[in-house]
């Protein structure tokens, strides 16, 4: 049977040393986030000025040392965690959703549609990102919500040309052709035959976007304008150790480490999945 | 007989990926003398091409592994050269100097950012060690050789600029540059229109002449067999499973797959040789003894489709394509009206127009007597019940992401036609009257073959039970055999649900099979009508004339010596405000119409 | 590889010296040259158009200013005047010394003084109208005095004026304000202009005959703006720069430790205290607010975050300002078990409270802040930490509405106009604090000439202000000065780099 | 081609326009007062009016707006609040700055990336692959500020070797010409100046290179890949080509287009995007300067450069456009 083969395919290549190495990670980061308050051996806001920058300990209790006001951690990791994970997936979803819709409907119609759209994503696109930060921050006051908002805000743009370059190509094919032929109406074109179609190369662009987002997270901490100092995230935790960066390595390195592990098993996964679902996307 | 050139022995190749002991091309046997054209006959799958790509070596890069086998090289200055022991650089060495090849597709063939000068003049360069001016020089014979013209501007162009046919060419003079003993063509004409496919194959034979070099040709079509090899080898699935002499291959095949393939080609030769008849007048003007003419369930008037061509700082109008130009036929009850002509003739821009996939410019198109343009979205909606379409490419027409049951169904569901079980049970129906089982409803496209898709297509325009299907060169992209399947499968349908067909398509061998009538379409227009047997048979204009002389004659004893020079396809492209002036349609027979002055 | 850097960190003291031939081809140091890093860039030409302390300080010494203050005797001292003596209740006299001249040989006379206070007030790009609000007006007398009238009874006018620098009102009638500042900057300064950089570096240089200069100050003095507190410890370190601004408590022990420079640590006249807006529920209730004095472990800050680089205090001013009273020590001390008591008597156990802080403002403002919040939900409070951008918060502050915040009020070697701007009933809206008997004292206070009488005052409303709480003072950061070893510099508690003050050996 | 320059830069105006409004509703509306930020804390509320008045700050927003447009037009963008020179004159005295920085960072990123990704694609999943596409993910895990200070810690601090921050050394009096410190330096003919600009850009160039290495190489991999299995690459090998031609000369070309684009995109967001290297490295830039007119609600300057970044934007674009043409031949302009 032609699926089974297809399934095996993914078996296998999920199989590779890749695709373990990065779904090993994921599953793990997952189960961190999930269980959270079970595995954290401390309240990540849990602090003890007198064990301030306490270096990692072998022995414990604070396996990964502590920050400079004295929490723990390996639980602020732990905590970090869910709030960076949730912060990486709920940028791309929101940007996602907004750019794939204004590109697919840019495509499709093209036209005034597409030239009001392509304007508005030129002069959006020329702001400087810190400017829109600061400004949707500034506004709206300081928040997780805000901050995803913030990051959102110009992180639309590359699936909107995405999903317009896909709209406009998609919108050729025949299949599309041959439903209008059957008489199906744009709503319906849209829905069943352009989103499905290029759902794929945007997650393409989704695993890629996850981890920058993490990242800028961490740059609008430097800047003062993350999540609210008690959240644990590691962008933030990595922003206070800047301050530390000479004294003591461990606050930059963990939180470090943690973003470049989940980077990398992000971007694999999604090399994977590229590679081995979607020929067409090879096709830049 | 002459020595060996090339002899294979065992040969077998397996992909990196298959299970074990399957292999794409097990135990070849083949051998090809000096100055001989062999032909591989066989559908797509039966391993020729990978046969053709294992003896220069390139399968490897494809994620093949040559199993085992001998290609034996005979050396000029005498022995031979086994070329799968070869290391890379010397089988670098052979390719393009002693070996060359052309491919099937000669639009993505060639470097789309190189000139086709610096592209000939590599091959120079580095088999022949030779300095720029020389292999300049060299490129520039070359390009005489394959007759282009204009060669001097030709060097520094790039592969965009000139059309398939122009760029074959090239493709056969930058194989031909250093004198190769052996020239293996894959495919070299499939992708193209049928008049350029004679030039090109006219040329390949003269040049075979001219150099006496060898031709490995693999290809699917028999014409193309007849018209050029001195030996044939079928193959299937990865087997040979006859080969010979090209005569006695086509007066006494063996194999039952042989003769399969000689079936599917076109039978034009019968009705080709007599030319361009004088038709007396008395019979022209044929008066209408048959008053019983089948009612016109598709009429179209003075079909118009332009596109803008616009440019400049303030994106004039600077040209329009006349994609369609002032259409008209009518299409009569359970009737199949054939539209001939080669790509960017507009044929199927028309069939476009007719389903307002494309807005025409003007003209009427009446369906049962109602005029579709001017209608308004929801009755337009209506009419597409009437009227469907089938697609070229099956596996393009199908969205990859539905199953089959969802397309056939969906043009129930856009109609809101019947319950969700009444929907499976037409489906149902609609897929065994087809000849799929119901057990592949839930399959997707991908998991089918390309006559299985098309059948998919056909099922899903049965679905609203139209009065007309508008069949864009529905089998092109198949292979023979299945071909005739499908035709076959169109006609039953035809007769079954009383349908008309208007059917779009470059081959004459299909048009042949399956039209009532015929029109010829050049640059936008209709330049002759009429019924089958009086267009094939007298053909009045001369470009009708000429494309019925390119279709190859399938059999070797009729080939026909021809030369053809290199022309630039014209295109319709007319500075704005240009009016149209040709010849009316006069009748040369009866029912036949014509654009001759 | 963390490790390997960690390690290499640790060596970087012996690399450095190792490196110190390195490090003398690297900056083409010049003997009599030093470098300063500053935290700031420089904003401009105009002298009068920048408000930061640092950058006033470089102006006067080119420029010249009235008058100094001098740490050590903890009084102003002449600079370009002589002395400025009240003559009455509203007039002062000011007398310029007759000695210094510009560096073109002009003397300074009674006109610049009257024309740099028109431009404090006028120049649409000063930001000193501050320091002449309460004039009323200025008027030569003679060449070398002038008489200033002032508003009201002003005890503190030496202290508005001291920053003015002096700039000459021929040369600005000559060529207008742009082309003066920029191509004429001829000052009555010991040091004359030589670059500006905006936002980037100012490069001053040595007037050899200028009375206050020694042939031991350096001949050349670049400022360089370096916000990186990394980087202007690394550059001390590498020998780039002489003296480094703002060395961060973490940092301190690293620089104690370079084998080339050593860390001058040194109080600053700078404030930290948690306000508390008493118009704003639960502030309203000095209960309330005592408990969050109460709750602040000011210590175990102090020693976890600030490395013990501060002075803790018992009032808005510590040793060395006016009205500091040594003997006083303020009641309200760190006490969780008073602080919850206090909130349960005002019922308002659970109280939901923001704590506004600024992000990288002062010195480790939200390490501390971040200690602070978990303080105070240990004695009841719900509270939460909020750290915006500071444009906003400071707009905010400014306009009163942000009820809790944690801020510096720097400028506060003598306290009153900053005592008034935030404790005295609608002298600003930032914490809409009132109170009869503060405000009373600190309308005396301005008023009074004698010194003596004047911090008893100052004192005494201190205190009231103190235990009222509508702020809980904190302490006084101590400012740490990275120094090269061969750079004689002690700084001073007011953030001012003067050449005069730094001798090279 | 001139006709299309020209259409495309008039095109720009429209833009231009809106995101003038929209920068200016956005600076008017956000929180923050620049008078607030610039006046010393001692000014009374007067002083402030005053302030505020003489700077226009008084007007209804609308009036400000066509008071700004009516200058703009004349070429006139008002003047800083925080640096009280005129906005172009202090933009454009920081723009090479900026400028020179994010091209020598694109040079190192393409220097490196380009073979590195070309390497990679010839041998899919090897080592270099590998080792490759981590490096590659590193450099882009590794947030700016983070890696500027480690670098300033190694370089400048532990080995010696370069300094730890700013453009130039002063005191080294070369005339400035086109303000690209190295372009000058070569001018003037002072190899001191020369190697003291390359001293000092050598940080903050891999810093902000490190990023983008990553990007191009993997978009160099994906397209060279995909090149590799078109048609014209057989008939290339067909020919007898070798490797090595097979793979720079055909499939390589054909790859720059996509490549060319990331590279004018990520040189665009270099641009804008480094504030944070040009605040750790206190490099004399346009990000700095923004970071300073976001953080003073310096109005005037805030637009001007807002204005500054839309045109690059368009001249990258237009300038990536041109170079498609140079690489393709398909493509052709109008």
């Amino acid at each position: 049977m032609v699926r089974s083969s297809k399934t095996r395919k993914l078996a296998k290549a999920l199989k590779s040393p890749k695709a373990a190495f990065s779904l090993a990670v994921i599953a793990l980061l997952l189960l961190a986030a999930a269980f959270a308050p079970l595995i954290a051996p401390f309240d990540p806001n849990r602090q003890d000025l007198m064990l301030a920058m306490t270096p990692p300990q072998l022995a414990g209790p604070h396996f990964l040392g502590t920050d400079h006001v004295g929490r723990d951690m390996m639980s602020r990791i732990i905590y970090g965690s869910r709030v960076s994970l949730l912060i990486a997936v709920a940028v791309v979803l929101f940007s996602g959703v907004v750019g794939v819709t204004l590109g697919v409907v840019s495509g499709y119609y093209g036209g005034r549609v597409d030239s009001i759209v392509q304007k508005f994503l030129e002069v959006v696109w020329a702001f400087p990102p810190l400017l829109l930060a600061i400004s949707i921050v500034a506004f709206l006051g300081q928040g997780l919500g805000i901050l995803i908002v913030a990051l959102a805000s110009q992180r639309w743009i590359p699936y909107c040309r995405l999903a317009r370059a896909e709209a406009l190509s998609l919108r050729e094919r025949e299949f599309v052709s041959a439903a209008r032929s059957l008489g199906a109406g744009d709503a319906r074109i849209l829905r069943t035959h352009i989103l499905p179609n290029l759902i794929q190369s945007a997650l393409i662009v989704a695993t890629f976007a996850m981890a920058t987002a993490i990242i800028a997270e961490s740059s609008l901490s430097f800047l003062g304008l993350g999540v609210p100092a008690t959240t644990p995230t590691w962008g933030g935790m990595l922003s206070d150790a800047r301050a530390y960066i000479s004294t003591s390595w461990w606050m930059a390195l963990f939180p470090g480490l943690c973003i470049f592990c989940t980077v990398l098993a992000i971007n694999l996964l999604g090399d994977v999945l590229r590679t081995h679902l979607d020929p067409r996307l090879n096709r830049a | 007989m002459t020595e060996n050139l090339l002899s294979i022995s065992d040969l077998a190749v397996t992909f990196q990926g298959a299970p074990d002991g399957a292999f794409a091309v097990k135990g070849i046997d083949l051998a090809i003398g000096r100055g001989e054209v062999v032909a591989i006959v066989g559908e797509s799958g039966s391993g020729k091409s990978v046969t053709a790509k294992s003896i220069m070596r390139l399968v490897e890069f494809m994620g093949a592994k040559i199993v085992r086998g001998q290609a034996m090289l005979s050396e000029r200055a005498g022995g031979a050269t086994d070329l799968l022991v070869l290391d890379e650089a010397r089988m670098q060495e052979v390719r393009g100097d002693r070996v060359a090849m052309i491919f099937q597709e000669p639009m993505t063939s060639l470097n789309p950012v190189l000139t086709i000068g610096q592209q000939l003049c590599e091959v120079v360069v580095k088999h022949r060690k030779a300095g720029r001016k020389e292999a300049a020089a060299i490129a520039l014979n070359a390009l005489q050789q394959v007759r282009i013209p204009e060669p001097e501007r030709r060097l520094k162009q790039y592969p965009h600029e000139l059309s398939g046919g122009m760029r074959q060419r090239v493709m056969i003079a930058m194989a031909i540059l250093c004198k190769p003993d052996l020239l293996i063509a894959d495919e070299p004409t499939t992708a193209l229109d049928v008049t350029v496919q004679a030039e090109i194959l006219a040329l390949l034979k003269t040049i075979q002449r001219e150099t006496g070099m060898a031709i490995l040709l693999i290809t699917h079509d028999m014409g193309v067999v007849a018209e050029i090899a001195d030996k044939v080898v079928v193959m299937l699935r990865g087997e040979v499973v006859e080969s010979g002499d090209v005569h006695a291959i086509f007066n006494a095949p063996q194999h039952e797959y042989t003769r399969r393939l000689l079936d599917a080609a076109p039978k034009l030769s019968a009705r080709l040789g007599c030319g361009p008849q004088s038709i007396p007048e008395a019979q022209a003007h044929a008066p209408d003894a048959d008053t019983s003419k089948p009612e016109v369930v598709l009429s179209v008037r003075n079909l118009v489709t332009r596109f803008a061509v616009r440019q400049g700082m303030f994106q004039r109008v600077v040209a329009n394509v006349h994609a369609v130009e002032s259409v008209s036929f009518d299409l009569r009850e359970k009737e199949t009206l054939s539209l001939v002509g080669e790509s960017g003739c507009g044929k199927s821009t028309t069939g476009k127009s007719i389903m307002r996939l494309i807005r025409p410019n003007g003209g009427e198109v009446l369906l049962q007597g109602r005029n579709l343009e001017g209608v308004g979205a929801s009755e337009m909606t209506q009419m597409r019940k009437r009227i469907q379409m089938v697609f070229q490419d099956p596996y393009a027409s199908l969205n990859p992401r539905m199953s089959v049951e969802q397309i056939v169904a969906e043009p129930l569901r856009i109609h809101r036609i019947g319950s969700p079980t009444e929907i499976r049970d037409r489906v149902f129906s609609l897929l065994d009257r087809v000849g799929l089982t119901r057990a592949q409803a839930s399959l997707y496209p991908h998991q089918f073959s390309g006559g299985q898709r098309q059948r998919i297509c056909i099922a899903r325009a049965l679905a609203l039970n139209p009065k007309v299907i508008i069949a864009d060169e529905p089998v092109s992209a198949l292979d023979v055999s299945i071909q005739g399947q499908i035709l076959d499968l169109l006609a039953e349908i035809q007769e079954e649900f009383a349908i008309s067909i208007l059917f779009i398509s470059h081959d004459m061998a299909v048009v042949e099979r399956v039209s009532d009538r015929i029109a010829v379409m050049y640059l936008g227009e209709i330049i002759e009508i009429g019924p089958r047997d009086a267009v094939l048979g007298a053909p009045a204009h001369p470009y009708t004339q000429q494309l019925l002389s390119a279709v190859p004659i399938v059999h070797p004893d009729q080939r026909r010596s021809r030369v053809f020079a290199a022309r630039e396809l014209r295109s319709p492209i007319r500075p704005p405000g240009y009016r149209h002036e040709t010849p009316p349609m006069k009748a040369v027979g009866f029912e036949h119409y014509a654009r001759i002055a | 590889m963390m490790k390997a850097i960690k390690r290499l960190l640790l060596l970087s003291g012996a690399a450095a010296a190792m490196a110190g031939g390195a490090a003398q081809q690297v900056q083409a140091q010049k003997a009599d040259q030093i470098t300063v890093a500053i935290t700031e860039g420089i904003t401009g030409n105009n002298p009068y158009a920048d408000s930061v302390v640092l950058i006033g300080s470089i102006w006067c010494q080119v420029y010249g200013c009235l008058t100094r203050w001098d740490f050590e005797t903890g009084k102003f001292v002449p600079f370009l005047a002589e002395s400025l003596e009240p003559e009455d209740d509203l007039n002062w006299i000011l007398t310029l010394r007759a000695d210094w001249k510009r560096h073109n040989g002009e003397p300074v006379v009674a006109a610049d003084v009257v024309h740099s206070i028109e431009r404090s007030r006028n120049d649409p790009e000063s930001m000193s109208q501050a320091s002449v609000q309460y004039i009323e007006k200025a008027e030569p007398l003679d060449d070398r005095r002038l008489r200033i009238t002032t508003t009201q009874k002003m005890a503190t006018l030496p202290n508005y004026l001291a920053t003015m620098q002096i700039t000459s009102k021929k040369i600005y009638d000559q060529h207008g304000a742009k082309v003066a500042d920029r191509e004429h900057p001829v000052g009555a300064g010991p040091y004359r202009l030589v670059e500006v950089g905006i936002g980037s570096h100012i490069v001053i240089e040595r007037v050899d005959d200028h009375p206050m200069v020694q042939p031991t100050n350096p001949k050349r003095i670049i400022y360089r703006m370096m916000a990186e507190p990394e980087q202007r410890v690394t550059a001390l370190a590498n020998g780039e720069v002489q003296i480094a601004q703002g060395i961060p408590p973490q940092l301190v022990s690293r620089v104690q430790q370079l084998p080339n420079a050593t860390a001058e640590i040194v109080d600053s006249a700078e404030a930290m205290f948690i306000a508390m807006s008493p118009k704003t529920a639960p502030w309203d209730n000095p209960k309330v607010r005592q408990a969050v004095c109460h709750s602040i472990n000011r210590e175990g800050i102090a020693r976890a975050i600030l490395g013990n680089q501060v002075t803790l205090l018992n009032g808005p001013v510590g040793a060395g300002q006016l009205g500091f009273d040594p003997a006083y020590v303020s009641p309200i001390d760190y006490n969780p078990e008073k602080a919850r008591k206090l909130l349960e008597e005002a019922g308002a156990v659970g109280v939901a409270v923001d704590l506004y802080s600024p992000v990288g403002r002062y010195i480790a403002d939200r390490q501390i802040a971040e200690a602070v919040v978990p303080m105070l939900q240990d004695v009841g409070f719900k509270a939460t930490l909020q750290t915006p951008e500071w444009a906003t918060l400071w707009t905010n502050v400014q306009r009163g509405e942000t009820p809790f915040y944690y801020m510096g009020r720097g400028n506060m070697l003598d306290p009153s106009p900053a005592l008034a701007q935030y404790f005295e009933t609608d002298a600003s809206p930032r914490l809409k604090y009132s109170n009869p008997d503060v405000d009373a004292l600190l309308q005396a206070e301005r008023q009074e000439f004698d010194p003596e009488k004047r911090v008893a005052m100052l004192s005494k409303a201190m205190t009231a202000i103190t235990e009222d709480a509508p702020a809980c003072f904190l302490w006084l950061h101590k400012l740490s000065w990275g120094v090269a070893k061969g750079v004689d510099y002690k700084p001073s508690k007011a953030d001012r780099v003067n050449g005069w003050e730094i001798h090279l050996r | 081609m001139l006709g299309y320059t020209l259409r495309r830069v008039a095109g720009t105006i429209p833009v231009l326009f809106m995101v003038s409004l929209l920068i200016f509703a956005l600076v008017q509306f956000a929180p923050g007062d620049p008078v607030d930020m610039l006046v010393s804390d001692e000014a009374t509320e007067e002083v402030r009016l005053a302030i505020r008045s003489a700077w226009g700050l008084d007007q209804p927003v609308y009036v400000q707006y066509l008071t700004f447009l009516k200058n703009a037009v004349m070429g006139d963008f008002g003047q800083s609040f925080r640096y009280r020179e005129p906005v172009m004159q202090l933009i454009l005295e920081r723009l090479p700055a900026s400028l020179e920085l994010a091209i020598y960072s694109t040079l190192l990123a393409v220097a490196i990336g380009l073979p590195l990704g070309v390497w990679a694609a010839s041998r899919p999943n090897s080592l270099v692959d590998t080792v490759g596409s981590i490096g590659g993910f590193f450099g882009i895990s590794l947030p700016n500020f983070w890696l500027g200070i480690l670098l300033i810690l190694l370089f400048a601090g532990t080995f010696n070797l370069l300094p730890s921050g700013g453009r130039e050394t002063w005191g080294l009096n070369v005339e400035r010409v086109t303000g690209f410190l190295t372009i000058d330096a070569i001018i003037a003919g002072r190899w001191d100046a020369l190697w003291d600009a390359l001293r000092h850009l050598a940080l903050p160039v891999v810093v902000l290179g490190t990023n983008m290495t990553g990007i191009i190489m993997q978009i160099t991999r994906a397209s060279v890949l995909e090149n590799l299995q078109e048609d014209y690459v057989m008939t290339a090998r067909a020919k007898g080509m070798s490797g090595r031609v097979v793979l720079w000369r055909h499939a390589f070309r054909n790859a720059l287009i996509a490549v060319i684009t990331i590279i004018g995109l990520e040189f665009g967001t270099l641009i804008s995007g480094a504030i944070i290297v040009e605040t750790v490295f206190a490099w004399p830039g346009i990000g700095y300067l923004l970071l300073q007119g976001i953080s003073f609600r310096d109005f005037p300057l805030i637009t001007g450069l807002v204005l500054v970044y839309t045109t690059l934007f368009v001249l990258i674009n237009l300038a990536i456009d041109m170079i498609y043409t140079i690489v393709d031949p398909r493509i052709r302009m109008g």
